[in-house]
Protein backbone atom coordinates (compact mmCIF):
# COMPACT_ATOMS: atom_id res chain seq x y z
CA UNK A 1 0.00 0.00 0.00
CA UNK A 2 2.08 3.09 -1.02
CA UNK A 3 1.25 6.39 -2.79
CA UNK A 4 3.53 8.72 -4.20
CA UNK A 5 3.06 12.33 -5.76
CA UNK A 6 6.18 13.34 -8.05
CA UNK A 7 7.25 16.06 -10.67
CA UNK A 8 9.94 12.73 -11.96
CA UNK A 9 8.70 9.90 -14.10
CA UNK A 10 8.78 6.53 -13.14
CA UNK A 11 10.16 2.95 -14.67
CA UNK A 12 6.76 0.33 -14.28
CA UNK A 13 9.01 -2.29 -14.08
CA UNK A 14 11.04 -1.47 -11.62
CA UNK A 15 7.97 -0.60 -9.53
CA UNK A 16 6.60 -3.93 -10.21
CA UNK A 17 9.64 -5.58 -9.28
CA UNK A 18 9.70 -4.13 -6.27
CA UNK A 19 5.84 -4.66 -5.36
CA UNK A 20 6.04 -8.33 -5.97
CA UNK A 21 9.67 -8.89 -4.54
CA UNK A 22 10.30 -11.99 -2.15
CA UNK A 23 5.85 -12.22 -1.73
CA UNK A 24 5.06 -15.78 -3.46
CA UNK A 25 1.28 -15.75 -2.48
CA UNK A 26 0.98 -13.25 -5.00
CA UNK A 27 -1.00 -15.25 -8.03
CA UNK A 28 -2.19 -11.80 -10.13
CA UNK A 29 -1.17 -8.39 -10.58
CA UNK A 30 -2.35 -5.52 -12.67
CA UNK A 31 -1.23 -2.40 -13.55
CA UNK A 32 -2.41 0.61 -15.10
CA UNK A 33 -0.16 3.51 -17.07
CA UNK A 34 -1.87 6.61 -18.19
CA UNK A 35 0.53 8.31 -20.83
CA UNK A 36 -0.01 11.93 -22.62
CA UNK A 37 -1.97 11.09 -25.61
CA UNK A 38 -1.27 13.33 -28.58
CA UNK A 39 -3.93 12.59 -31.75
CA UNK A 40 -2.00 14.45 -33.73
CA UNK A 41 -3.60 16.93 -36.76
CA UNK A 42 -5.66 19.93 -35.33
CA UNK A 43 -5.96 18.50 -32.11
CA UNK A 44 -2.27 18.21 -31.69
CA UNK A 45 -0.93 19.08 -28.23
CA UNK A 46 2.96 19.88 -28.02
CA UNK A 47 2.54 19.68 -23.87
CA UNK A 48 0.17 18.19 -21.29
CA UNK A 49 0.55 20.17 -18.09
CA UNK A 50 -0.47 18.77 -14.81
CA UNK A 51 -1.77 21.08 -11.81
CA UNK A 52 -2.53 19.50 -8.33
CA UNK A 53 -3.61 20.55 -5.17
CA UNK A 54 -0.37 19.52 -2.70
CA UNK A 55 -2.18 19.81 0.81
CA UNK A 56 -4.59 17.63 -0.44
CA UNK A 57 -3.35 15.17 -2.93
CA UNK A 58 -1.65 12.42 -0.95
CA UNK A 59 -4.59 12.14 1.59
CA UNK A 60 -6.99 11.86 -1.41
CA UNK A 61 -4.94 9.18 -3.10
CA UNK A 62 -4.41 7.47 -0.32
CA UNK A 63 -8.41 7.49 0.87
CA UNK A 64 -9.05 5.99 -2.52
CA UNK A 65 -6.46 3.27 -2.00
CA UNK A 66 -7.60 2.11 1.53
CA UNK A 67 -10.99 2.00 -0.23
CA UNK A 68 -10.19 -0.15 -2.77
CA UNK A 69 -8.22 -2.71 0.35
CA UNK A 70 -11.37 -2.55 2.36
CA UNK A 71 -13.15 -3.50 -0.55
CA UNK A 72 -10.62 -5.98 -2.40
CA UNK A 73 -8.18 -8.97 -0.94
CA UNK A 74 -5.23 -7.23 -2.32
CA UNK A 75 -1.80 -8.13 -1.12
CA UNK A 76 0.13 -4.96 -2.26
CA UNK A 77 -1.17 -1.47 -4.25
CA UNK A 78 0.65 1.25 -5.20
CA UNK A 79 -0.60 4.59 -7.05
CA UNK A 80 2.11 6.72 -9.05
CA UNK A 81 0.78 10.09 -10.20
CA UNK A 82 3.26 12.65 -11.65
CA UNK A 83 2.34 16.86 -12.06
CA UNK A 84 4.60 19.08 -13.97
CA UNK A 85 5.04 19.52 -17.70
CA UNK A 86 4.53 16.53 -20.29
CA UNK A 87 5.55 15.69 -23.35
CA UNK A 88 3.50 13.45 -25.86
CA UNK A 89 4.27 9.44 -24.76
CA UNK A 90 5.11 10.63 -21.30
CA UNK A 91 3.91 8.75 -18.76
CA UNK A 92 1.41 10.53 -16.19
CA UNK A 93 0.06 7.47 -13.83
CA UNK A 94 0.15 4.13 -12.95
CA UNK A 95 -1.46 2.11 -10.48
CA UNK A 96 -0.84 -1.70 -10.06
CA UNK A 97 -3.14 -4.24 -7.82
CA UNK A 98 -1.49 -7.22 -6.85
CA UNK A 99 -3.80 -10.45 -5.49
CA UNK A 100 -4.21 -13.98 -4.91
CA UNK A 101 -6.68 -13.93 -7.83
CA UNK A 102 -7.21 -12.00 -11.04
CA UNK A 103 -10.50 -11.17 -10.46
CA UNK A 104 -9.80 -9.16 -7.37
CA UNK A 105 -6.55 -7.52 -8.81
CA UNK A 106 -8.58 -6.20 -12.08
CA UNK A 107 -11.80 -4.84 -10.27
CA UNK A 108 -9.37 -2.83 -7.90
CA UNK A 109 -7.61 -1.47 -10.37
CA UNK A 110 -10.30 -0.46 -12.56
CA UNK A 111 -12.25 0.68 -9.11
CA UNK A 112 -8.37 3.33 -8.32
CA UNK A 113 -8.87 4.71 -11.97
CA UNK A 114 -12.49 5.64 -12.19
CA UNK A 115 -11.59 7.47 -8.40
CA UNK A 116 -8.21 9.17 -9.25
CA UNK A 117 -10.06 10.51 -12.85
CA UNK A 118 -12.70 12.39 -10.98
CA UNK A 119 -11.71 12.54 -7.17
CA UNK A 120 -8.03 12.80 -7.09
CA UNK A 121 -6.98 16.76 -7.42
CA UNK A 122 -5.45 17.15 -10.31
CA UNK A 123 -6.15 19.26 -13.14
CA UNK A 124 -4.96 18.68 -17.04
CA UNK A 125 -4.28 21.93 -19.86
CA UNK A 126 -3.13 20.40 -23.01
CA UNK A 127 -0.55 23.14 -24.42
CA UNK A 128 -1.15 23.12 -28.51
CA UNK A 129 -0.48 25.46 -31.77
CA UNK A 130 -3.46 27.26 -31.13
CA UNK A 131 -2.19 28.10 -27.71
CA UNK A 132 -3.64 26.35 -24.68
CA UNK A 133 -6.79 24.96 -23.02
CA UNK A 134 -8.29 22.74 -19.79
CA UNK A 135 -8.90 19.33 -20.33
CA UNK A 136 -13.18 19.43 -19.35
CA UNK A 137 -13.93 16.43 -16.90
CA UNK A 138 -15.75 13.59 -19.07
CA UNK A 139 -19.28 12.96 -18.24
CA UNK A 140 -18.46 9.46 -18.77
CA UNK A 141 -15.76 9.48 -15.77
CA UNK A 142 -18.32 10.81 -13.49
CA UNK A 143 -20.78 8.32 -14.39
CA UNK A 144 -18.00 5.48 -14.03
CA UNK A 145 -18.24 5.79 -10.33
CA UNK A 146 -21.87 4.64 -9.88
CA UNK A 147 -21.09 0.79 -10.67
CA UNK A 148 -19.02 0.96 -7.39
CA UNK A 149 -21.99 2.41 -5.02
CA UNK B 1 -8.44 31.78 6.29
CA UNK B 2 -6.57 30.53 3.57
CA UNK B 3 -8.43 30.54 -0.17
CA UNK B 4 -6.63 28.86 -2.70
CA UNK B 5 -7.99 28.70 -6.23
CA UNK B 6 -7.15 26.19 -8.80
CA UNK B 7 -6.55 25.54 -12.63
CA UNK B 8 -8.98 28.18 -14.75
CA UNK B 9 -10.30 29.64 -11.82
CA UNK B 10 -7.09 30.38 -10.67
CA UNK B 11 -6.14 31.82 -13.94
CA UNK B 12 -9.46 34.14 -13.92
CA UNK B 13 -9.06 35.43 -10.88
CA UNK B 14 -5.05 36.20 -11.30
CA UNK B 15 -3.75 34.30 -7.53
CA UNK B 16 -3.70 30.52 -6.17
CA UNK B 17 -4.19 31.63 -3.08
CA UNK B 18 -4.92 34.84 -0.98
CA UNK B 19 -5.77 35.35 3.20
CA UNK B 20 -9.36 36.31 3.39
CA UNK B 21 -11.19 37.95 6.41
CA UNK B 22 -14.65 36.89 6.41
CA UNK B 23 -17.75 35.95 8.76
CA UNK B 24 -19.10 33.70 5.87
CA UNK B 25 -21.32 31.17 7.35
CA UNK B 26 -21.07 28.48 4.64
CA UNK B 27 -19.12 28.51 1.65
CA UNK B 28 -22.27 30.24 -0.43
CA UNK B 29 -21.96 32.87 1.89
CA UNK B 30 -18.41 33.19 0.93
CA UNK B 31 -18.56 33.00 -2.69
CA UNK B 32 -21.21 35.60 -2.73
CA UNK B 33 -18.81 38.19 -0.97
CA UNK B 34 -15.61 37.25 -3.13
CA UNK B 35 -18.22 37.90 -5.94
CA UNK B 36 -19.18 41.30 -5.06
CA UNK B 37 -15.09 42.13 -4.82
CA UNK B 38 -14.05 42.77 -8.38
CA UNK B 39 -15.47 41.17 -11.65
CA UNK B 40 -12.70 39.07 -11.90
CA UNK B 41 -14.34 36.97 -8.91
CA UNK B 42 -17.82 37.42 -10.42
CA UNK B 43 -16.30 35.96 -13.57
CA UNK B 44 -14.48 32.67 -11.98
CA UNK B 45 -17.94 31.76 -10.10
CA UNK B 46 -20.41 33.14 -12.46
CA UNK B 47 -20.90 28.77 -13.21
CA UNK B 48 -20.97 27.52 -9.65
CA UNK B 49 -22.18 24.23 -11.53
CA UNK B 50 -18.32 24.03 -13.01
CA UNK B 51 -17.03 24.68 -9.32
CA UNK B 52 -15.49 22.22 -6.58
CA UNK B 53 -14.95 23.24 -3.30
CA UNK B 54 -12.57 21.61 -0.46
CA UNK B 55 -12.57 23.12 3.31
CA UNK B 56 -9.94 22.22 5.29
CA UNK B 57 -8.73 19.49 2.17
CA UNK B 58 -12.01 17.58 2.06
CA UNK B 59 -14.72 17.83 -0.86
CA UNK B 60 -17.47 19.90 0.81
CA UNK B 61 -20.88 21.53 -0.76
CA UNK B 62 -21.76 25.16 -1.26
CA UNK B 63 -23.14 24.68 2.86
CA UNK B 64 -20.87 23.85 3.85
CA UNK B 65 -20.31 25.74 7.58
CA UNK B 66 -16.92 27.97 7.55
CA UNK B 67 -16.92 28.29 11.74
CA UNK B 68 -13.16 27.19 12.56
CA UNK B 69 -11.97 26.01 8.85
CA UNK B 70 -8.69 27.18 7.65
CA UNK B 71 -8.77 26.34 3.90
CA UNK B 72 -10.72 26.70 1.50
CA UNK B 73 -10.58 25.87 -2.00
CA UNK B 74 -12.04 26.16 -4.97
CA UNK B 75 -11.31 24.59 -8.22
CA UNK B 76 -13.04 22.65 -11.60
CA UNK B 77 -13.84 19.30 -11.72
CA UNK B 78 -11.24 17.03 -11.59
CA UNK B 79 -9.01 15.57 -14.08
CA UNK B 80 -6.63 13.14 -12.28
CA UNK B 81 -5.77 9.69 -13.82
CA UNK C 1 -0.43 -7.42 -32.02
CA UNK C 2 2.03 -10.14 -31.07
CA UNK C 3 2.01 -13.49 -29.26
CA UNK C 4 4.93 -15.56 -27.64
CA UNK C 5 4.85 -19.26 -25.75
CA UNK C 6 8.54 -19.16 -24.47
CA UNK C 7 10.05 -21.11 -21.82
CA UNK C 8 12.57 -18.07 -21.06
CA UNK C 9 11.73 -15.04 -18.42
CA UNK C 10 10.25 -12.16 -19.59
CA UNK C 11 10.75 -8.56 -18.53
CA UNK C 12 7.47 -6.53 -17.83
CA UNK C 13 9.03 -3.42 -18.18
CA UNK C 14 10.91 -4.13 -20.84
CA UNK C 15 7.87 -5.56 -23.18
CA UNK C 16 5.68 -2.61 -22.21
CA UNK C 17 8.38 -0.15 -22.95
CA UNK C 18 8.63 -1.88 -26.47
CA UNK C 19 4.84 -2.00 -27.07
CA UNK C 20 4.72 1.75 -26.38
CA UNK C 21 7.86 3.08 -27.88
CA UNK C 22 7.04 6.16 -30.55
CA UNK C 23 3.70 5.65 -30.41
CA UNK C 24 2.39 8.83 -28.90
CA UNK C 25 -1.93 8.03 -29.16
CA UNK C 26 -2.08 5.55 -26.68
CA UNK C 27 -3.77 6.99 -24.01
CA UNK C 28 -3.88 3.90 -21.66
CA UNK C 29 -2.13 0.38 -20.72
CA UNK C 30 -2.96 -1.77 -18.98
CA UNK C 31 -0.98 -5.19 -17.96
CA UNK C 32 -1.76 -8.64 -16.28
CA UNK C 33 0.52 -10.76 -14.73
CA UNK C 34 0.36 -13.96 -13.73
CA UNK C 35 2.68 -15.75 -11.29
CA UNK C 36 2.92 -18.88 -9.35
CA UNK C 37 1.57 -18.71 -6.13
CA UNK C 38 2.96 -20.57 -2.92
CA UNK C 39 -0.02 -20.57 -0.18
CA UNK C 40 2.97 -22.65 2.07
CA UNK C 41 1.69 -24.43 5.00
CA UNK C 42 0.19 -27.80 4.05
CA UNK C 43 -0.31 -26.66 0.23
CA UNK C 44 3.18 -25.93 0.18
CA UNK C 45 4.88 -25.69 -3.51
CA UNK C 46 8.05 -26.68 -4.43
CA UNK C 47 7.69 -26.15 -8.36
CA UNK C 48 4.73 -25.34 -10.95
CA UNK C 49 5.16 -27.66 -14.28
CA UNK C 50 3.45 -26.17 -17.27
CA UNK C 51 3.04 -28.32 -20.09
CA UNK C 52 1.35 -27.60 -23.61
CA UNK C 53 0.44 -28.56 -26.98
CA UNK C 54 2.79 -27.04 -29.11
CA UNK C 55 1.48 -27.16 -32.57
CA UNK C 56 -1.82 -25.52 -31.16
CA UNK C 57 -0.80 -23.41 -28.38
CA UNK C 58 0.31 -19.97 -30.38
CA UNK C 59 -2.48 -20.34 -33.01
CA UNK C 60 -4.81 -20.59 -30.26
CA UNK C 61 -3.38 -17.41 -28.10
CA UNK C 62 -3.47 -15.84 -31.88
CA UNK C 63 -6.99 -16.42 -32.62
CA UNK C 64 -7.63 -15.62 -28.41
CA UNK C 65 -6.15 -11.78 -29.70
CA UNK C 66 -7.29 -11.28 -33.26
CA UNK C 67 -10.62 -11.82 -31.22
CA UNK C 68 -9.95 -8.90 -28.41
CA UNK C 69 -8.55 -6.56 -31.70
CA UNK C 70 -11.81 -7.21 -32.92
CA UNK C 71 -14.04 -5.90 -30.30
CA UNK C 72 -11.97 -3.35 -28.86
CA UNK C 73 -10.09 -0.63 -30.47
CA UNK C 74 -6.53 -1.38 -29.50
CA UNK C 75 -3.40 -0.14 -30.44
CA UNK C 76 -1.40 -2.77 -29.30
CA UNK C 77 -1.30 -6.16 -27.76
CA UNK C 78 0.63 -8.38 -26.27
CA UNK C 79 0.34 -12.07 -24.65
CA UNK C 80 3.63 -13.89 -23.34
CA UNK C 81 3.00 -17.42 -22.16
CA UNK C 82 6.08 -19.25 -20.47
CA UNK C 83 6.22 -23.54 -20.05
CA UNK C 84 8.49 -25.51 -18.36
CA UNK C 85 9.43 -25.82 -14.93
CA UNK C 86 9.01 -22.59 -12.50
CA UNK C 87 9.78 -21.84 -9.20
CA UNK C 88 7.39 -20.18 -6.67
CA UNK C 89 7.12 -16.44 -7.81
CA UNK C 90 8.00 -16.77 -10.95
CA UNK C 91 5.81 -14.95 -13.70
CA UNK C 92 3.94 -18.00 -15.83
CA UNK C 93 2.33 -15.26 -18.39
CA UNK C 94 1.50 -11.59 -19.50
CA UNK C 95 -1.10 -9.85 -21.23
CA UNK C 96 -0.51 -6.07 -22.42
CA UNK C 97 -3.40 -4.27 -24.04
CA UNK C 98 -3.41 -0.22 -25.41
CA UNK C 99 -5.71 1.72 -26.44
CA UNK C 100 -6.97 5.48 -26.31
CA UNK C 101 -8.79 5.37 -23.59
CA UNK C 102 -9.06 2.78 -19.94
CA UNK C 103 -12.27 0.86 -20.51
CA UNK C 104 -11.46 -0.67 -23.64
CA UNK C 105 -7.70 -1.54 -22.11
CA UNK C 106 -9.10 -3.20 -19.51
CA UNK C 107 -11.81 -4.94 -20.82
CA UNK C 108 -9.86 -6.49 -23.51
CA UNK C 109 -7.08 -7.50 -20.96
CA UNK C 110 -10.35 -9.36 -18.98
CA UNK C 111 -10.86 -10.88 -22.10
CA UNK C 112 -7.68 -12.00 -23.21
CA UNK C 113 -7.53 -13.43 -19.43
CA UNK C 114 -10.76 -15.30 -19.32
CA UNK C 115 -10.12 -17.02 -22.52
CA UNK C 116 -6.21 -18.30 -21.93
CA UNK C 117 -7.56 -19.47 -18.41
CA UNK C 118 -10.08 -21.68 -20.46
CA UNK C 119 -9.19 -22.01 -24.07
CA UNK C 120 -5.31 -22.15 -24.31
CA UNK C 121 -3.67 -25.38 -24.54
CA UNK C 122 -1.40 -25.16 -21.46
CA UNK C 123 -1.71 -27.84 -18.16
CA UNK C 124 -0.02 -27.11 -14.59
CA UNK C 125 1.52 -29.47 -12.20
CA UNK C 126 2.06 -28.40 -9.04
CA UNK C 127 5.23 -30.20 -7.00
CA UNK C 128 4.86 -30.04 -3.43
CA UNK C 129 6.02 -32.41 -0.24
CA UNK C 130 3.58 -35.33 -0.93
CA UNK C 131 4.18 -35.20 -4.22
CA UNK C 132 3.14 -33.56 -7.63
CA UNK C 133 -0.70 -32.79 -8.68
CA UNK C 134 -2.75 -31.62 -11.36
CA UNK C 135 -4.29 -28.85 -11.29
CA UNK C 136 -7.92 -28.77 -11.48
CA UNK C 137 -9.68 -26.84 -14.20
CA UNK C 138 -11.90 -24.16 -11.69
CA UNK C 139 -15.73 -24.26 -12.63
CA UNK C 140 -15.63 -20.06 -12.07
CA UNK C 141 -12.93 -20.24 -15.11
CA UNK C 142 -15.66 -21.54 -17.49
CA UNK C 143 -18.43 -19.50 -16.41
CA UNK C 144 -16.20 -16.51 -16.53
CA UNK C 145 -16.11 -16.80 -20.50
CA UNK C 146 -20.20 -16.40 -20.64
CA UNK C 147 -19.85 -12.49 -19.65
CA UNK C 148 -18.41 -12.17 -23.21
CA UNK C 149 -21.34 -13.67 -25.21
CA UNK D 1 -3.38 -40.42 -38.08
CA UNK D 2 -1.17 -38.92 -34.94
CA UNK D 3 -2.66 -39.08 -31.72
CA UNK D 4 -1.55 -37.28 -28.99
CA UNK D 5 -2.04 -37.13 -25.12
CA UNK D 6 -1.41 -34.23 -23.08
CA UNK D 7 -0.91 -33.97 -18.88
CA UNK D 8 -2.85 -36.84 -16.87
CA UNK D 9 -4.03 -38.45 -20.00
CA UNK D 10 -0.41 -38.65 -21.14
CA UNK D 11 0.40 -40.24 -17.55
CA UNK D 12 -2.21 -42.29 -17.70
CA UNK D 13 -1.87 -44.27 -21.31
CA UNK D 14 2.57 -43.79 -20.87
CA UNK D 15 2.86 -41.95 -24.20
CA UNK D 16 2.81 -38.38 -25.30
CA UNK D 17 2.04 -39.24 -29.09
CA UNK D 18 1.34 -42.29 -31.24
CA UNK D 19 0.64 -43.14 -34.76
CA UNK D 20 -3.11 -45.07 -34.95
CA UNK D 21 -4.15 -46.97 -37.94
CA UNK D 22 -8.34 -46.83 -37.79
CA UNK D 23 -11.32 -45.96 -39.92
CA UNK D 24 -13.09 -45.02 -36.59
CA UNK D 25 -16.23 -42.27 -38.14
CA UNK D 26 -15.88 -40.00 -35.27
CA UNK D 27 -13.47 -38.92 -32.38
CA UNK D 28 -16.44 -41.16 -29.98
CA UNK D 29 -15.16 -43.83 -32.50
CA UNK D 30 -11.38 -43.57 -32.14
CA UNK D 31 -12.21 -43.33 -28.39
CA UNK D 32 -13.91 -47.09 -28.40
CA UNK D 33 -11.39 -48.19 -29.70
CA UNK D 34 -8.23 -47.05 -27.99
CA UNK D 35 -10.14 -48.19 -24.60
CA UNK D 36 -10.80 -51.59 -25.98
CA UNK D 37 -7.35 -51.96 -26.49
CA UNK D 38 -6.20 -52.08 -23.11
CA UNK D 39 -6.85 -51.17 -19.42
CA UNK D 40 -4.42 -48.15 -19.30
CA UNK D 41 -6.46 -46.37 -22.65
CA UNK D 42 -9.77 -47.78 -20.27
CA UNK D 43 -8.41 -45.66 -17.48
CA UNK D 44 -7.33 -42.88 -19.40
CA UNK D 45 -11.12 -42.56 -21.28
CA UNK D 46 -13.16 -43.63 -18.09
CA UNK D 47 -14.85 -40.34 -17.56
CA UNK D 48 -15.20 -38.36 -21.17
CA UNK D 49 -16.44 -35.40 -19.31
CA UNK D 50 -12.90 -34.62 -18.17
CA UNK D 51 -11.59 -35.07 -21.53
CA UNK D 52 -11.08 -32.27 -24.05
CA UNK D 53 -10.60 -32.94 -28.07
CA UNK D 54 -8.55 -31.12 -30.46
CA UNK D 55 -8.98 -32.33 -34.01
CA UNK D 56 -6.23 -31.05 -36.47
CA UNK D 57 -5.95 -28.50 -33.67
CA UNK D 58 -8.31 -26.80 -33.26
CA UNK D 59 -10.97 -28.14 -29.70
CA UNK D 60 -13.48 -30.47 -31.27
CA UNK D 61 -16.55 -32.35 -30.01
CA UNK D 62 -16.69 -36.26 -29.65
CA UNK D 63 -19.26 -36.17 -32.98
CA UNK D 64 -16.28 -34.81 -34.91
CA UNK D 65 -15.54 -36.68 -38.13
CA UNK D 66 -12.25 -38.21 -38.70
CA UNK D 67 -12.18 -38.40 -42.62
CA UNK D 68 -9.10 -36.48 -44.04
CA UNK D 69 -7.69 -35.80 -40.20
CA UNK D 70 -4.22 -36.42 -39.65
CA UNK D 71 -4.02 -35.19 -35.72
CA UNK D 72 -6.21 -36.04 -32.75
CA UNK D 73 -5.01 -34.70 -29.20
CA UNK D 74 -6.62 -35.64 -26.05
CA UNK D 75 -6.25 -33.37 -22.73
CA UNK D 76 -7.91 -32.16 -19.72
CA UNK D 77 -10.04 -29.01 -19.07
CA UNK D 78 -6.90 -26.37 -19.93
CA UNK D 79 -5.66 -24.38 -16.90
CA UNK D 80 -3.83 -21.36 -19.05
CA UNK D 81 -3.03 -18.03 -17.72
Amino acid sequence: MAVRVQEADFDLGTEVARLTSGNTSIGALVTFTGLVRDLGGADAISALELEHYPAMTAAALERIEAEACARWALQESLIIHRYGRLEPGAQIMMVATAAPHRGDAFAAAEFLMDFLKSRAPFWKKEHGADGARWVDARESDEAALNRWT
Amino acid sequence: MRVLYFAWIRERIGLSQEEVSSDAATVADLVAELRAREERYDLAFSDMASVRVAVDQELAGLDAPLDGVREVAFFPPMTGG
